[in-house]
Protein backbone atom coordinates (compact mmCIF):
# COMPACT_ATOMS: atom_id res chain seq x y z
CA UNK A 1 0.00 0.00 0.00
CA UNK A 2 0.94 3.83 -0.59
CA UNK A 3 1.27 5.89 2.40
CA UNK A 4 2.20 10.13 2.21
CA UNK A 5 4.24 10.92 4.85
CA UNK A 6 4.59 14.77 5.81
CA UNK A 7 7.12 16.56 8.17
CA UNK A 8 6.49 19.39 10.96
CA UNK A 9 8.75 21.80 12.65
CA UNK A 10 12.36 21.28 12.17
CA UNK A 11 11.86 17.45 10.58
CA UNK A 12 11.30 18.97 7.66
CA UNK A 13 14.74 19.62 7.60
CA UNK A 14 15.75 16.68 7.88
CA UNK A 15 13.46 14.99 5.40
CA UNK A 16 14.33 14.65 1.74
CA UNK A 17 11.36 15.44 0.32
CA UNK A 18 8.16 17.01 2.06
CA UNK A 19 5.54 15.05 1.31
CA UNK A 20 7.28 11.97 0.85
CA UNK A 21 5.41 8.49 -1.09
CA UNK A 22 6.29 5.58 0.80
CA UNK A 23 5.02 2.26 -0.19
CA UNK A 24 4.46 -0.57 2.65
CA UNK A 25 3.68 -4.07 2.66
CA UNK A 26 0.21 -4.78 3.93
CA UNK A 27 -0.66 -4.27 7.73
CA UNK A 28 2.29 -2.20 8.45
CA UNK A 29 1.85 -0.35 11.48
CA UNK A 30 3.42 2.78 12.16
CA UNK A 31 6.47 1.45 14.20
CA UNK A 32 7.13 -0.12 10.90
CA UNK A 33 6.79 3.01 8.43
CA UNK A 34 8.95 4.35 11.21
CA UNK A 35 11.91 1.64 10.92
CA UNK A 36 11.42 1.94 7.27
CA UNK A 37 11.94 5.78 7.00
CA UNK A 38 15.34 5.38 9.92
CA UNK A 39 16.47 2.55 7.41
CA UNK A 40 15.54 4.50 3.98
CA UNK A 41 16.64 8.11 5.00
CA UNK A 42 19.59 8.33 7.21
CA UNK A 43 18.79 12.09 8.73
CA UNK A 44 15.59 10.35 9.58
CA UNK A 45 17.64 7.67 11.47
CA UNK A 46 17.30 10.77 14.99
CA UNK A 47 13.71 10.14 14.93
CA UNK A 48 13.21 9.10 18.27
CA UNK A 49 10.77 8.18 21.20
CA UNK A 50 9.43 12.18 21.56
CA UNK A 51 8.29 11.60 17.82
CA UNK A 52 5.10 12.50 17.57
CA UNK A 53 2.85 10.74 14.55
CA UNK A 54 -0.35 10.94 13.71
CA UNK A 55 -2.43 9.47 11.48
CA UNK A 56 -5.02 12.13 9.52
CA UNK A 57 -5.27 14.40 12.12
CA UNK A 58 -5.40 11.79 15.30
CA UNK A 59 -2.42 10.90 17.31
CA UNK A 60 -1.89 7.16 16.49
CA UNK A 61 0.38 4.61 18.27
CA UNK A 62 3.08 2.90 16.94
CA UNK A 63 0.98 -0.33 16.60
CA UNK A 64 -1.80 1.63 15.13
CA UNK A 65 -2.19 -0.32 11.48
CA UNK A 66 -2.18 1.65 8.51
CA UNK A 67 -4.15 1.31 5.41
CA UNK A 68 -3.87 2.94 1.85
CA UNK A 69 -4.00 6.67 1.36
CA UNK A 70 -3.21 7.16 4.71
CA UNK A 71 -1.47 10.36 5.66
CA UNK A 72 1.14 10.27 8.18
CA UNK A 73 2.25 12.99 9.91
CA UNK A 74 5.78 13.32 12.06
CA UNK A 75 6.57 15.66 14.16
CA UNK A 76 8.44 17.07 17.52
CA UNK A 77 6.69 17.79 20.45
CA UNK A 78 4.34 20.72 20.34
CA UNK A 79 4.82 24.41 21.55
CA UNK A 80 1.75 26.07 21.33
CA UNK A 81 0.94 29.77 23.28
CA UNK B 1 -21.30 26.36 24.82
CA UNK B 2 -20.55 28.49 21.59
CA UNK B 3 -17.03 28.17 20.32
CA UNK B 4 -14.98 29.65 18.15
CA UNK B 5 -11.39 28.42 17.51
CA UNK B 6 -8.72 30.86 14.99
CA UNK B 7 -5.09 30.62 13.45
CA UNK B 8 -4.62 33.27 11.83
CA UNK B 9 -1.49 34.80 10.08
CA UNK B 10 -2.97 38.52 10.97
CA UNK B 11 -2.03 40.17 14.46
CA UNK B 12 -4.35 40.16 17.17
CA UNK B 13 -6.66 43.40 17.88
CA UNK B 14 -7.49 42.97 21.01
CA UNK B 15 -10.18 45.74 20.75
CA UNK B 16 -11.52 44.33 17.88
CA UNK B 17 -11.59 40.82 19.54
CA UNK B 18 -13.89 42.02 22.89
CA UNK B 19 -16.13 43.82 20.20
CA UNK B 20 -16.65 40.45 18.97
CA UNK B 21 -17.52 38.64 22.06
CA UNK B 22 -20.97 36.80 22.05
CA UNK B 23 -23.68 38.49 23.94
CA UNK B 24 -24.69 35.72 26.55
CA UNK B 25 -27.39 35.95 28.84
CA UNK B 26 -26.54 35.47 32.74
CA UNK B 27 -22.69 35.44 32.03
CA UNK B 28 -21.01 36.88 35.37
CA UNK B 29 -17.86 35.49 34.40
CA UNK B 30 -15.28 35.93 31.25
CA UNK B 31 -11.91 34.99 32.24
CA UNK B 32 -9.16 36.49 29.31
CA UNK B 33 -5.94 35.17 28.67
CA UNK B 34 -3.40 36.88 26.43
CA UNK B 35 0.03 35.27 25.92
CA UNK B 36 2.67 37.51 24.49
CA UNK B 37 6.02 36.72 22.58
CA UNK B 38 8.86 37.82 24.98
CA UNK B 39 11.81 39.71 23.66
CA UNK B 40 14.27 37.27 24.91
CA UNK B 41 14.68 33.00 24.90
CA UNK B 42 16.73 31.60 27.41
CA UNK B 43 17.85 35.12 28.48
CA UNK B 44 19.04 36.35 24.96
CA UNK B 45 16.97 38.71 22.98
CA UNK B 46 14.93 37.82 19.84
CA UNK B 47 12.87 39.35 17.64
CA UNK B 48 10.14 37.46 17.87
CA UNK B 49 8.81 33.80 17.00
CA UNK B 50 8.01 32.07 13.86
CA UNK B 51 4.89 30.15 14.14
CA UNK B 52 3.95 27.02 12.29
CA UNK B 53 0.71 24.78 12.91
CA UNK B 54 -0.24 21.67 11.00
CA UNK B 55 -3.61 23.58 10.66
CA UNK B 56 -6.11 20.84 9.96
CA UNK B 57 -4.92 18.87 12.89
CA UNK B 58 -4.67 22.02 14.99
CA UNK B 59 -8.41 22.74 14.71
CA UNK B 60 -9.27 19.21 15.07
CA UNK B 61 -7.04 18.80 18.25
CA UNK B 62 -8.29 22.12 19.52
CA UNK B 63 -12.30 20.96 19.28
CA UNK B 64 -11.74 17.41 21.09
CA UNK B 65 -10.25 20.11 24.40
CA UNK B 66 -13.51 21.94 23.63
CA UNK B 67 -15.26 18.82 23.81
CA UNK B 68 -13.75 17.39 27.17
CA UNK B 69 -14.06 20.66 28.71
CA UNK B 70 -18.16 21.28 27.77
CA UNK B 71 -18.41 17.82 29.21
CA UNK B 72 -16.96 18.86 32.82
CA UNK B 73 -17.51 22.01 32.85
CA UNK B 74 -20.68 24.61 32.68
CA UNK B 75 -18.86 27.06 30.52
CA UNK B 76 -21.60 29.56 28.13
CA UNK B 77 -18.73 29.99 25.47
CA UNK B 78 -14.95 29.93 24.62
CA UNK B 79 -12.86 31.58 22.02
CA UNK B 80 -9.50 31.06 21.35
CA UNK B 81 -7.45 32.62 18.55
CA UNK B 82 -3.75 31.74 17.71
CA UNK B 83 -1.29 33.65 15.28
CA UNK B 84 0.61 31.67 12.53
CA UNK B 85 3.67 32.82 10.97
CA UNK B 86 6.18 35.76 12.50
CA UNK B 87 5.01 37.36 15.66
CA UNK B 88 7.19 40.13 16.83
CA UNK B 89 8.60 40.64 20.52
CA UNK B 90 5.84 42.05 22.16
CA UNK B 91 3.13 41.08 20.29
CA UNK B 92 0.07 38.34 21.75
CA UNK B 93 0.82 34.87 19.93
CA UNK B 94 -2.47 33.80 21.75
CA UNK B 95 -6.02 35.17 23.31
CA UNK B 96 -8.52 32.66 24.78
CA UNK B 97 -11.65 33.67 26.28
CA UNK B 98 -13.88 31.73 28.07
CA UNK B 99 -17.29 32.84 29.77
CA UNK B 100 -19.54 31.35 31.91
CA UNK B 101 -22.22 32.04 34.44
CA UNK B 102 -19.39 31.86 37.49
CA UNK B 103 -15.80 32.44 38.06
CA UNK B 104 -14.17 29.66 38.75
CA UNK B 105 -14.94 27.41 36.24
CA UNK B 106 -13.83 29.74 33.87
CA UNK B 107 -10.53 29.70 35.32
CA UNK B 108 -10.17 25.91 35.45
CA UNK B 109 -11.46 25.74 31.86
CA UNK B 110 -9.01 28.51 30.80
CA UNK B 111 -6.25 26.79 32.43
CA UNK B 112 -7.27 23.57 31.30
CA UNK B 113 -7.29 24.72 27.74
CA UNK B 114 -3.73 26.08 27.74
CA UNK B 115 -2.10 23.05 29.39
CA UNK B 116 -4.28 20.68 26.65
CA UNK B 117 -3.10 22.87 24.06
CA UNK B 118 0.70 22.97 25.01
CA UNK B 119 0.25 18.85 25.20
CA UNK B 120 -1.39 18.16 22.30
CA UNK B 121 -2.24 20.66 19.70
CA UNK B 122 0.53 20.65 16.44
CA UNK B 123 2.10 24.22 16.81
CA UNK B 124 5.67 24.85 16.98
CA UNK B 125 7.70 27.39 17.30
CA UNK B 126 10.97 28.73 16.20
CA UNK B 127 12.56 32.21 17.59
CA UNK B 128 13.51 34.66 15.36
CA UNK B 129 17.28 35.90 15.97
CA UNK C 1 5.15 45.46 40.51
CA UNK C 2 3.10 48.48 38.98
CA UNK C 3 -0.68 48.60 40.49
CA UNK C 4 -3.84 50.63 39.90
CA UNK C 5 -6.78 50.22 41.78
CA UNK C 6 -10.14 52.29 40.96
CA UNK C 7 -13.48 51.99 42.56
CA UNK C 8 -15.67 54.53 39.83
CA UNK C 9 -19.62 54.85 39.41
CA UNK C 10 -18.41 55.58 35.42
CA UNK C 11 -19.15 52.32 32.95
CA UNK C 12 -16.39 50.88 32.32
CA UNK C 13 -15.24 50.49 28.84
CA UNK C 14 -13.36 47.56 28.06
CA UNK C 15 -11.75 48.98 24.82
CA UNK C 16 -10.38 51.84 26.72
CA UNK C 17 -9.48 49.75 29.63
CA UNK C 18 -6.94 47.80 27.48
CA UNK C 19 -6.18 50.76 25.77
CA UNK C 20 -4.20 51.96 28.92
CA UNK C 21 -2.37 48.59 29.68
CA UNK C 22 1.05 49.41 30.89
CA UNK C 23 3.73 48.78 28.49
CA UNK C 24 6.30 45.82 30.13
CA UNK C 25 9.00 44.28 28.45
CA UNK C 26 9.27 40.00 28.87
CA UNK C 27 5.29 40.03 30.03
CA UNK C 28 4.68 37.00 29.07
CA UNK C 29 0.81 36.17 30.49
CA UNK C 30 -1.79 38.82 30.60
CA UNK C 31 -5.00 37.30 32.78
CA UNK C 32 -8.09 39.07 32.61
CA UNK C 33 -11.20 38.70 34.87
CA UNK C 34 -14.39 40.65 33.54
CA UNK C 35 -16.95 40.10 36.43
CA UNK C 36 -20.75 41.49 35.24
CA UNK C 37 -24.02 42.24 36.91
CA UNK C 38 -26.23 38.70 35.66
CA UNK C 39 -29.51 39.65 35.08
CA UNK C 40 -31.32 37.12 37.95
CA UNK C 41 -30.67 36.56 41.14
CA UNK C 42 -32.01 33.59 43.38
CA UNK C 43 -34.01 32.54 40.06
CA UNK C 44 -35.58 36.02 39.93
CA UNK C 45 -34.61 38.97 37.27
CA UNK C 46 -32.95 42.24 38.15
CA UNK C 47 -32.70 44.83 36.60
CA UNK C 48 -29.01 45.94 38.49
CA UNK C 49 -27.14 45.80 41.22
CA UNK C 50 -26.45 48.81 43.54
CA UNK C 51 -23.28 48.40 45.12
CA UNK C 52 -21.93 50.80 47.79
CA UNK C 53 -18.26 50.82 49.38
CA UNK C 54 -16.40 52.19 51.98
CA UNK C 55 -13.93 53.68 50.24
CA UNK C 56 -10.56 54.95 51.70
CA UNK C 57 -11.08 51.66 53.36
CA UNK C 58 -11.33 49.94 50.28
CA UNK C 59 -8.55 51.37 49.01
CA UNK C 60 -6.33 50.20 51.61
CA UNK C 61 -7.93 46.75 51.68
CA UNK C 62 -7.10 46.38 48.02
CA UNK C 63 -3.49 47.99 48.33
CA UNK C 64 -2.94 44.85 51.64
CA UNK C 65 -3.90 41.91 49.19
CA UNK C 66 -1.66 43.65 46.48
CA UNK C 67 1.45 43.55 49.31
CA UNK C 68 0.57 40.02 50.12
CA UNK C 69 0.47 39.04 45.85
CA UNK C 70 3.59 40.74 45.57
CA UNK C 71 5.79 38.98 48.15
CA UNK C 72 4.12 35.65 46.79
CA UNK C 73 4.34 35.39 43.12
CA UNK C 74 6.95 37.23 40.51
CA UNK C 75 3.68 39.93 38.82
CA UNK C 76 4.44 42.66 36.59
CA UNK C 77 1.65 44.99 36.94
CA UNK C 78 -2.08 44.23 38.83
CA UNK C 79 -4.69 46.88 37.74
CA UNK C 80 -8.38 46.49 38.93
CA UNK C 81 -11.60 48.67 38.37
CA UNK C 82 -14.64 48.26 40.50
CA UNK C 83 -18.01 49.90 39.88
CA UNK C 84 -19.72 52.14 42.92
CA UNK C 85 -23.30 52.66 42.57
CA UNK C 86 -25.87 51.13 40.04
CA UNK C 87 -24.80 48.77 37.44
CA UNK C 88 -27.43 47.03 34.84
CA UNK C 89 -27.20 43.47 34.00
CA UNK C 90 -25.13 42.69 31.32
CA UNK C 91 -22.78 45.57 32.56
CA UNK C 92 -19.51 44.46 34.16
CA UNK C 93 -18.88 45.29 37.78
CA UNK C 94 -15.50 44.71 38.00
CA UNK C 95 -12.45 43.93 35.72
CA UNK C 96 -8.93 42.81 37.47
CA UNK C 97 -5.99 42.16 35.10
CA UNK C 98 -2.72 40.55 36.26
CA UNK C 99 0.41 40.66 34.05
CA UNK C 100 3.54 38.41 34.57
CA UNK C 101 6.42 36.68 33.03
CA UNK C 102 4.94 33.04 33.01
CA UNK C 103 0.79 32.89 32.85
CA UNK C 104 0.70 30.08 36.05
CA UNK C 105 1.60 33.05 38.74
CA UNK C 106 -0.96 35.47 36.81
CA UNK C 107 -3.72 32.79 36.82
CA UNK C 108 -3.27 32.07 40.81
CA UNK C 109 -2.60 35.94 41.78
CA UNK C 110 -5.70 36.80 39.81
CA UNK C 111 -7.73 33.96 41.52
CA UNK C 112 -6.30 35.12 44.95
CA UNK C 113 -7.22 38.74 44.74
CA UNK C 114 -10.85 38.03 43.60
CA UNK C 115 -11.27 35.11 46.96
CA UNK C 116 -9.57 37.80 48.89
CA UNK C 117 -11.39 40.92 47.70
CA UNK C 118 -14.69 38.78 48.68
CA UNK C 119 -13.49 38.30 52.31
CA UNK C 120 -11.92 41.62 53.20
CA UNK C 121 -12.57 44.75 50.90
CA UNK C 122 -16.06 46.84 52.36
CA UNK C 123 -18.43 46.66 48.99
CA UNK C 124 -21.70 45.57 49.52
CA UNK C 125 -24.58 45.15 47.01
CA UNK C 126 -28.39 45.21 46.79
CA UNK C 127 -29.78 43.74 43.90
CA UNK C 128 -32.04 46.62 41.87
CA UNK C 129 -36.09 45.06 41.11
CA UNK D 1 -13.57 59.78 75.42
CA UNK D 2 -15.50 60.60 72.13
CA UNK D 3 -16.04 58.23 68.96
CA UNK D 4 -17.56 58.65 65.83
CA UNK D 5 -19.48 55.53 64.76
CA UNK D 6 -20.26 55.16 60.24
CA UNK D 7 -22.88 52.48 59.17
CA UNK D 8 -23.11 50.63 55.90
CA UNK D 9 -24.79 48.52 53.99
CA UNK D 10 -28.60 47.72 55.22
CA UNK D 11 -27.21 48.64 58.47
CA UNK D 12 -27.63 52.40 58.03
CA UNK D 13 -31.39 52.04 58.22
CA UNK D 14 -30.86 50.45 61.50
CA UNK D 15 -28.75 53.57 62.69
CA UNK D 16 -31.15 56.73 63.98
CA UNK D 17 -28.08 58.76 62.96
CA UNK D 18 -25.65 58.01 60.37
CA UNK D 19 -22.47 59.19 61.70
CA UNK D 20 -23.63 58.26 65.17
CA UNK D 21 -21.24 59.79 67.94
CA UNK D 22 -20.64 58.26 71.26
CA UNK D 23 -19.49 58.98 74.67
CA UNK D 24 -17.40 55.78 75.73
CA UNK D 25 -15.54 55.43 79.30
CA UNK D 26 -11.31 55.33 78.72
CA UNK D 27 -10.14 51.78 77.72
CA UNK D 28 -13.11 50.82 75.99
CA UNK D 29 -13.05 48.45 73.99
CA UNK D 30 -14.57 47.39 70.02
CA UNK D 31 -16.92 45.14 71.81
CA UNK D 32 -17.69 47.89 74.85
CA UNK D 33 -18.71 50.01 71.94
CA UNK D 34 -20.96 47.04 70.89
CA UNK D 35 -23.04 47.06 73.79
CA UNK D 36 -23.32 50.69 74.52
CA UNK D 37 -24.88 50.59 70.98
CA UNK D 38 -27.14 47.52 71.66
CA UNK D 39 -28.31 48.28 75.09
CA UNK D 40 -29.47 52.45 73.60
CA UNK D 41 -30.58 51.56 70.26
CA UNK D 42 -32.81 48.90 69.89
CA UNK D 43 -32.64 48.38 66.21
CA UNK D 44 -28.99 48.15 66.90
CA UNK D 45 -29.55 44.94 68.87
CA UNK D 46 -29.55 42.62 65.52
CA UNK D 47 -25.51 43.27 65.14
CA UNK D 48 -24.29 39.97 65.86
CA UNK D 49 -21.21 37.60 65.60
CA UNK D 50 -21.44 38.36 61.90
CA UNK D 51 -21.02 42.28 62.34
CA UNK D 52 -17.53 43.38 61.03
CA UNK D 53 -16.38 46.04 62.76
CA UNK D 54 -13.34 48.93 61.60
CA UNK D 55 -11.53 50.84 63.14
CA UNK D 56 -9.96 53.65 60.64
CA UNK D 57 -9.50 51.45 57.39
CA UNK D 58 -8.58 48.62 59.20
CA UNK D 59 -10.69 45.75 60.66
CA UNK D 60 -10.57 45.29 64.62
CA UNK D 61 -10.95 42.48 66.86
CA UNK D 62 -13.66 43.24 69.56
CA UNK D 63 -11.28 43.02 72.40
CA UNK D 64 -9.08 46.34 70.43
CA UNK D 65 -9.19 48.85 72.57
CA UNK D 66 -10.32 52.25 71.47
CA UNK D 67 -8.80 56.10 71.26
CA UNK D 68 -10.39 59.31 71.34
CA UNK D 69 -11.81 60.11 68.04
CA UNK D 70 -11.79 57.08 66.36
CA UNK D 71 -13.89 56.45 63.53
CA UNK D 72 -15.36 53.04 64.01
CA UNK D 73 -17.55 51.33 60.89
CA UNK D 74 -19.88 48.90 61.04
CA UNK D 75 -21.55 46.84 58.34
CA UNK D 76 -22.34 42.94 57.93
CA UNK D 77 -20.43 40.64 55.42
CA UNK D 78 -18.90 42.16 52.40
CA UNK D 79 -19.85 41.21 48.98
CA UNK D 80 -17.60 42.79 46.57
CA UNK D 81 -17.16 41.49 42.83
Amino acid sequence: MTVQVQFFSYFKQLATEDPLTLVLPQHATVEDLLTCLRTRYPKLATLNRSTLVAVGVEYAAPNQVLHEADVVSLFPPVQGG
Amino acid sequence: MTREIRLTSEQIVESSWIASRPILVDSGACVCFVGSVRGTEHGAPILGILYEAYDAMAQHQFHKILDQIESRWPIQSIRLVHRIGRVCAGQPSIVVEVTSTHRAEAFEACQFLIEEMKQRVPIWKQPLL
